[in-house]
């Protein structure tokens, strides 16, 4: 499969504090990536620095081809980039619909208004209210779902399924699910271990703001052990 | 003035106590219902997923931010309606979940910032600064306790993220305080600080009540005796660590491991 | 028989940026030039040389400048001094180091009352000529009702309490004042007040600005349509002119001098316009006025010492085409006819800058306070 | 918040400690002498000035408020002084103290309301606060309207040194002026200007330690009130009067103006920024160029490129940390 | 005649009806402020000389191009709101990463430039500009005498107060704008320029700015200093609303300038600092102000 997205020797500051210290990983087109680690290990800043969110930041960032690292903010998600924030970033001046109106498309081939309607037929019912008079849940598919519009190509996700009731984190993976078979690149950090082991196909596990390990789907009952040490669970 | 008067009765067993607590954003509900007691001589921890309003309580707490309703006890007096700097004076400090240190000050100076208010040398602007030279033993003793000697004359923004949270671990044991609210002590530390600061917030514990947020579960096993579930904004359990991880719910919620 | 020091110097101090830069400004300095064109450009075989200074209403900036000129740069005569707060302080250093000021650019009786300085002379006008001028002449003219709408502080009082004393005194009455804040931007409110008290006049006992925009709103509300008079106590051709025919029309003010009085006036207008572009109002002509006397009496002193020419100053009658038939008061008052003047309809223009009727001349010894009452200690 | 509070620490090494003594010298000997070369009053209104500009950095500079009023203390304080001493006869040692002491309640008043809001909130608050008194200063009886209260006697200090005398005067203006650099130098150097440093480095953390924040900066704001006073008060008694153009907001201006051009949070950067203004003023008096526009010409060019102002730059610089200063941000 | 505290009833309504014209100027004025303040976090210093550009881009059209009060009440806005769009371009938005207070001290700076140039260019006491003929005159509203000119201030200031507000709550952009000022990294990261949002802001604001001036035109003297008196009162109609929201701004404007116009009537020495009293009330009661959210 042909690498959508590559990242090598990826190094990310926060003012004096040093968060990623040489992140190394790949991406290929159409795979479900997750990233594992335990709280405050670097994962939100490693999606946040691809993003170029955090932009005092070092290494190599390439997305299908081209070199990311001097693109300005406003431009990544023209290349193809969507990014649903761990925060979930609903915007609460704004309704639902307005919300999910929000992002530009960017390219051709994304969801339909009507189409994402019926992936979420909860919206459709609240598109009037305000953003963040969302449940949980919902505000989560809405952060997912403004994205599926826009035409992007790869979906990074941070933490979709926390705080989220057990039913709502089982639609969302079949919601994650779906967009897999239509052909959706996606990077998921997850905490919900099961959830992640359920949709994806390889995994990369953090530490210390650098990627100590990396195995496909298959490997995972050998390295449950590791990852009770790592994961500190 | 308050604390004299507790301090002649008999110490409480509960030292602080919430009930009811509840915090509204605008429309949002950050903090619901919540009932706490922080018991003297012990170390408890309020845990829960991201966004569960663990900070809110704390921020709630401490007054940093008013409750919508509900009512908070300090040691027998009611504070809810108490300004933060007061209820700090009373006895109940906090520590910050990004790290409070004052950044351009030394390590000594970060210390004895915290001394000069219980030492009455907070006010008195026609004095030379060398008049809290005074403060420098008890600061120094402080910096030792917790291993921070060597960095004395070091500015404190120069100090690397574990260290700068065991200096405000430091400042904050400078005020002799009651009950201690720690957020996140050990977040961004590495092992061995880790480790130094479980003891000494083991030590701490001794006689004074501690309250702490935090996500590393070995350290909640290890030196947390109650143990407090929070989830969206509502309590989820409650009870002893061993307890607590049992609970099938919390296990869901929070600690998401429900494979093994 | 010379100058002391080889040289005559007299500097024009003034607001050069600020609110009263229209009002005489850098046309002031050009009008001062060409006073020393005139004498010969030399006096008593020295030259002459005119220095400026930008004091940007600021005493402290006035009094650092003046003190400066004063001590170390042999500048005999300081002049115009734009409003009363530099006034006031710089002839204060000028009483105190001996030497001459002469103001045409402030309005408060002060400078010749308590605190007048045998060095000290008051040129153009001044707020009891203004008074006088629309207050007692406008009553004769018909206008024997008043309605004030009046600046809140000292300046407004002085004006509007001077103003009343003339109105009432030529037997005619004060129906009301209503007090209006520095710099308001808008007037309507006032002058609803000032219109419902059907009073025949409406007094404006205000400057600059606050002026313009009150004329410019009572036109609006069709004040002057309405039968009411519009008087303007501080005003002068360069305001009338920033504010336009069309608004400004009716108007009655007060002023030393109008350029259309006669031949003379408009030989020297049409020289000034030459080089600054404006017809010259009363500060303008009052400072090459002021220029040209005190070059004449250092001429007769045959010095520039102080004391001499003072006393020059005090004995020689005035007579140019600013102050015809004026004299000067122990107590250092200029004393001239001033005019009443009317703003003309647009209709009635016949050229740029023609704006002004003449309705009235008022002798210099009614519009000026009598030296002996002046307060002034100088005067036995 | 951190931005606009850089400081300046000198480093206590031996060497940049004589070199800052000899500075420090090399300054009051320039001081000293400096009547023998230039002219005393405008010397002396540069000290005013100066003094003005290093008590309104005390508030800036410490505590990180910026304060857009501080002509109402420091226009204030002269009328309060140039009344008592014109009409009560008040010698001008008492005169001065009545000026500090008013504007010291003034800055009482004012910071009451301004401190409960925080940084632009705090300046708009300021202005137009300020913007009241000077329509209080405008109407009130007792300040003559826009004449001013003019003659001021300059009196007797103390019943026997006259002031009339330039070098008296100036002599007496260099003590006040060396005095209040010192107050503010303790002020800044004691137990409670830690405690001021340590609310501008980290508020919530002090407030946590059981400091009332807002009793600390309305101290602070009471001090830099006082001593912005005292510079009007001298002021007042220099110059003979005291006038609107003192209390009006341009004068407001002015002093961030002078503190932002000498650097923000330096000691003595505020004292060569109205140095740079008053010379400004008075040389573009006599110039073709209107002084408003450079002046604000000025203001941009610092916010864009020199922010830290001569001395921080100074200090910033090579030459600057050679000698020993250190210029922390 | 019917009386209430000895000032006739018609009176009354007259002087509320001007309040609510002066009001109409804080509304515009504050407006945008308040949107200018929203988004980029910069005290607009400069509003008060943008206000006083407006009336004076009016004034040379008309003195040098011949072009009247109609197209100017367009032309002022978008040139004014050009010219806001270089100065934001250019410099103000280096100073975003820093203390807001190097905004306000830049357009400090600026306001002090621009009026200083006026004032050398053009002198103090002001230019004429003339009430176009389709409004002049007046009503006689039986209690009043109402300028026609000024009813119209009233209904097109409304009208433009609402229009922003539709355009700000209503619209795509005005969506992107709300967005930007909650998270403009995330609506970025979605896409939108922002750094582009933010000079449109900056040039909206001074555009309404220079509206309200083209509008004050004809009633007041067109004069360099015309800002600067403004601009004071202004920020403490915004200190008094809150920034928090648009509405909050426009309403503020309004009911502060009918709160002026009635202390006009009956105590008219305190008029110009009755403004500042209400705020002085306002800050011990509300510290966040009436409509601002909690700081
Ligand atoms: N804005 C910030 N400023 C300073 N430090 C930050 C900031 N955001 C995160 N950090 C620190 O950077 C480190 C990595 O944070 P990050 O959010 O990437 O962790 P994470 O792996 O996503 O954790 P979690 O599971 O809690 O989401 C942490 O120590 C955190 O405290
Ligand atoms: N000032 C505020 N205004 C509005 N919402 C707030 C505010 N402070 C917190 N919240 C919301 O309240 C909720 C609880 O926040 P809180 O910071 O208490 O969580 P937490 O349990 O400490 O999470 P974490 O583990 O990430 O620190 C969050 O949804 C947060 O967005
Ligand atoms: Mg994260
Ligand atoms: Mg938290």
């Amino acid at each position: 499969m042909a690498t959508l997205l590559e990242v090598q020797g990826l190094n990310a500051w926060y003012g004096e504090s040093h968060v990623l210290h040489g992140v190394d990983m790949r991406v290929a087109e159409g795979e479900t990536i997750t990233i594992l680690g335990r709280n405050g290990v670097g994962k939100t800043t490693t999606l946040r620095t691809i993003t170029g969110i955090v932009r005092s930041r070092k290494g190599k960032i390439s997305f299908d081809g081209s070199d990311m690292m001097q693109v300005p903010l406003h431009k990544t998600a023209h290349r193809g980039i969507g990014f649903v924030p761990e925060e979930r970033g609903i915007f609460s001046t704004l309704t639902v619909s307005e919300n999910l109106l929000l992002p530009p498309v960017v390219a051709g081939g994304g969801m339909t208004l009507d189409e994402i309607y019926e992936l979420f037929p909860n919206l459709y019912e609240r598109r009037a209210s305000p953003g963040t008079k969302l449940s949980g849940g919902e505000q989560q598919m809405l952060a997912i779902a403004r994205i599926l519009r826009t035409g992007v190509r790869l979906l990074i996700l941070d933490e979709p399924t926390e705080g989220l009731a057990p039913v709502i984190v089982q639609r969302i993976g079949e919601v994650l699910k779906t967009l897999k078979e239509r052909g959706m690149t996606i990077l998921l950090v997850e905490q919900n271990f099961r959830f992640a082991s359920r949709i994806a196909d390889r995994f990369y596990l953090m530490d210390h703001g650098q990627m100590v390990s990396e195995f496909p789907v298959g490997e995972l009952p050998q390295r449950m052990d590791t990852l009770h040490k790592v994961l500190g669970v | 003035m308050a604390v004299s008067a507790i301090e002649t009765q008999e110490k409480p067993r509960v030292v602080l106590s919430a009930r009811g607590l509840r915090r509204d954003f605008g429309g949002f509900t950050a903090v619901k219902d919540v009932d706490l007691d922080v018991h003297d001589a012990s170390v408890h921890a309020l845990i829960g997923p991201n966004g569960a309003g663990k900070t809110t309580v704390f921020n709630l707490l401490t007054k940093f931010l008013q409750p919508t309703s509900g009512t908070i006890t300090l040691m027998g007096v009611d504070i809810t309606k108490t300004p933060p700097d007061k209820v700090a004076r009373m006895g109940l400090v906090r520590s910050f979940q990004i790290s409070a240190v004052f950044p351009h000050l030394t390590v000594l100076d970060n210390v004895r910032v915290a001394l000069q208010r219980p030492n009455n040398l907070s006010t008195q602007f026609w004095r030379p600064l060398s008049a809290l030279d005074r403060l420098n033993e008890r600061a120094e003793q402080l910096l030792a306790s917790v291993g921070l000697s060597k960095e004395r004359d070091h500015i404190a923004a120069d100090l690397s993220y574990g260290r700068k949270r065991v200096l405000e671990i430091a400042t904050t044991l400078a005020l002799d305080p009651k009950v201690l609210l720690l957020d996140e002590p050990m977040a961004g530390m590495g092992q061995e600080d880790v480790g130094v600061v479980s003891s000494i917030i083991r030590e701490v514990a001794r006689d004074r009540a501690v309250l702490m947020v935090e996500h590393n579960l070995s350290v909640v096993a290890n030196i947390c005796q109650h143990v407090t579930v929070l989830q969206r904004g509502e309590i989820l359990a409650e009870g002893d660590y061993a307890t607590v991880s049992q609970d099938e719910r919390v296990r869901v919620a929070y600690m998401g491991t429900e494979e093994h | 028989q010379s100058a002391t020091d080889g040289k005559v110097k007299i500097g024009i101090l003034n607001d050069q940026s600020g609110v009263y830069a229209d009002f005489g400004g850098k046309s002031s300095v050009e009008a001062a030039k060409m006073a020393v064109e005139d004498f010969g450009g030399k006096v008593l075989d020295v030259p002459v040389e005119i220095v400026d200074a930008d004091h940007q209403n600021k005493p402290d900036i006035a009094s650092n400048i003046a003190r400066q000129w004063y001590d170390t740069e042999q500048v005999d005569a300081i002049m115009e001094l734009t409003t009363s707060s530099v006034a006031l302080a710089v002839q204060a250093i000028g009483k105190e180091k001996k030497k001459i000021d002469i103001v045409t650019g402030a309005a408060t009786t002060d400078l010749t009352g308590k605190a007048c300085s045998p060095y000290g002379f008051h040129w153009a006008y001044d707020t009891h000529a203004l008074a006088v001028g629309t207050g007692g002449a406008l009553v004769k003219q018909g206008g024997d009702s008043w309605f004030f709408l009046t600046a809140d502080y000292a300046f407004g009082y002085s004006l509007e309490q001077q103003t009343s004393d003339y109105v009432k005194a030529s037997g005619g009455k004060v129906v009301g004042a209503v007090r209006h804040p520095l710099s308001s931007q808008d007037f309507s409110s006032f002058l609803l007040q000032a219109q419902s008290s059907g009073a025949k006049v409406i007094g404006l006992a205000n400057a600059g600005l606050d002026t313009s925009n009150a004329i410019k709103q009572a036109a609006e509300f069709g004040i002057t349509q309405g039968g009411q008079h519009l008087a303007a106590l501080l005003f002068t051709l360069a305001e009338v002119h920033g504010l336009g025919l069309e608004a400004a029309q009716g108007l009655t003010l007060t002023e030393g001098f109008y350029w259309n009085r006669d031949d003379e006036s408009r030989a020297f207008a049409k020289k000034f316009f030459a080089r600054t572009g404006k017809m010259p109002n009363m500060v303008h002509t009052g400072t090459y006025s002021a220029v040209t006397q005190y070059l004449k009496a250092v001429q007769k002193a045959g010095t520039d010492e102080t004391e001499a020419v003072a006393k020059q100053l005090h004995e020689m009658p005035v007579d140019d085409v600013f102050g015809r038939g004026g004299t000067v008061g122990a107590n250092g008052r200029m004393i001239h006819d001033m005019y009443l003047l009317q703003v003309k309809k647009p209709s009635e223009s016949k050229e740029p800058w023609d704006y002004f009727n003449v309705l009235a001349t008022i002798p210099g010894k009614e519009a000026y306070i009598d030296p002996a009452k002046s307060g002034c200690d100088l005067v036995k | 918040m951190a931005d606009i509070t850089e400081t300046i620490q000198t480093e206590k090494s031996r060497t940049a400690l004589s070199v800052q003594a000899g500075f420090l010298l090399a300054g009051l000997l320039l001081l000293l002498l400096a009547p023998f070369f230039f002219y005393p009053i405008f010397l002396m209104k540069l000290l005013c000035f100066a003094l003005f500009a290093c008590a309104f950095n005390l508030l800036l500079g410490y505590t990180g408020l910026l304060s857009f009023g501080h002509a109402t203390f420091f226009g204030g304080a002269a009328y309060f002084t140039a009344y008592t001493v014109k009409e009560w006869g008040l010698p001008p040692e008492l005169g001065i103290l009545i000026g500090v002491a008013g504007a010291a309640f003034l800055g009482l008043v004012m910071g009451f309301f301004a401190i409960r809001r925080q940084g632009i909130y705090f300046a708009m608050i300021t202005l137009a606060l300020s913007q009241m008194f000077f329509f209080f200063c405008l109407q009130a009886e007792f300040t003559e309207g826009e004449d001013g209260i003019q003659s001021v006697p300059r009196g007797h200090l103390f019943g026997f040194i006259d002031l009339n005398s330039s070098t008296n005067m100036y002599y007496f203006v260099l003590a006040v002026f060396l005095v209040g650099i010192l107050v503010i130098w303790r002020f800044i150097n004691s137990p409670f200007g830690m405690i001021l440093k340590s609310i501008r480095e980290n508020e919530q953390r002090a407030i946590s330690l059981g400091y009332s924040v807002a009793r600390y900066k309305l101290g602070a704001f009471v001090m830099s009130a006082a001593l912005a006073g005292l510079a009007g008060a001298v002021k007042s008694i220099v110059f003979q009067f005291a006038t609107l153009t003192d209390v009006a907001w341009q004068m407001s201006g002015e002093v961030i103006l002078m503190t932002l051009l000498g650097g923000i949070g330096t000691l003595i950067g505020p004292l060569f920024g109205a140095g740079l203004v008053v010379v400004l003023e008075n040389y573009l008096a006599t110039s073709e160029f209107p002084v408003t526009i450079i002046t604000g010409i000025v203001f941009m060019v610092c916010v864009l490129i020199f922010r830290r102002g001569i001395i921080g730059e100074f200090y910033a610089s090579r030459l600057g940390r050679k000698l020993g200063f250190v210029y922390r941000r | 005649m019917t009386m209430i505290f000895g000032i006739p009833l018609q009176a009354l309504f007259g002087q509320l009806l001007i309040g609510l014209i002066n009001g109409s100027f804080y509304a515009l004025l504050s407006l945008g402020l308040a949107i200018i303040f929203g988004l980029l976090r910069v005290i607009n210093f400069a509003h008060g000389a943008q206000y006083m550009l407006g009336a004076f881009v009016a004034y040379l059209l008309l003195t040098y191009a011949g072009i009247g009060y109609w197209p100017s009440l367009i032309l002022a806005p978008v040139i004014v709101g050009l010219a806001g769009a270089i100065i934001e371009r250019l410099f103000l938005r280096r100073l975003y990463d820093l203390d807001p207070l190097y905004g306000l001290l830049f357009t400090f700076g600026l306001a002090l430039a621009v009026e200083g140039t006026f004032r050398y260019l053009y002198g103090s006491s002001g230019q004429p500009y003339a009430t176009p003929a389709a409004l002049a005159g007046g009503a006689n509203l039986g209690f009043m005498f109402l300028p026609i000119y000024r009813g119209w201030v009233v209904v097109v200031s409304l009208v433009v107060c609402l229009g922003t507000w539709l355009l700000i709550e209503k619209t795509k952009l005005g969506a992107y704008l709300r967005a930007a000022t909650e998270n403009a990294v995330l609506v970025q990261v979605f896409g939108v320029n922002v750094p582009v949002l933010l000079t449109l802001t900056y040039a909206l604001g001074a555009g309404l700015a220079a509206f309200a001036g083209v509008l004050a035109a004809p009633i007041y003297q067109v004069s360099p200093l015309m800002g600067s008196n403004m601009i004071i009162v202004v920020f403490a109609v915004v200190v008094v609303g809150g920034m928090g929201s648009i509405m909050g701004a426009i309403i503020t404007g309004y009911v502060l300038g009918i709160a002026e116009g009635l202390t006009k009537v009956f105590y008219p020495e305190a008029s110009n600092i009755v403004i500042f009293v209400i705020m002085a009330i306002v800050l011990l009661i509300r510290p966040a102000g009436l409509f601002g959210r909690d700081a």
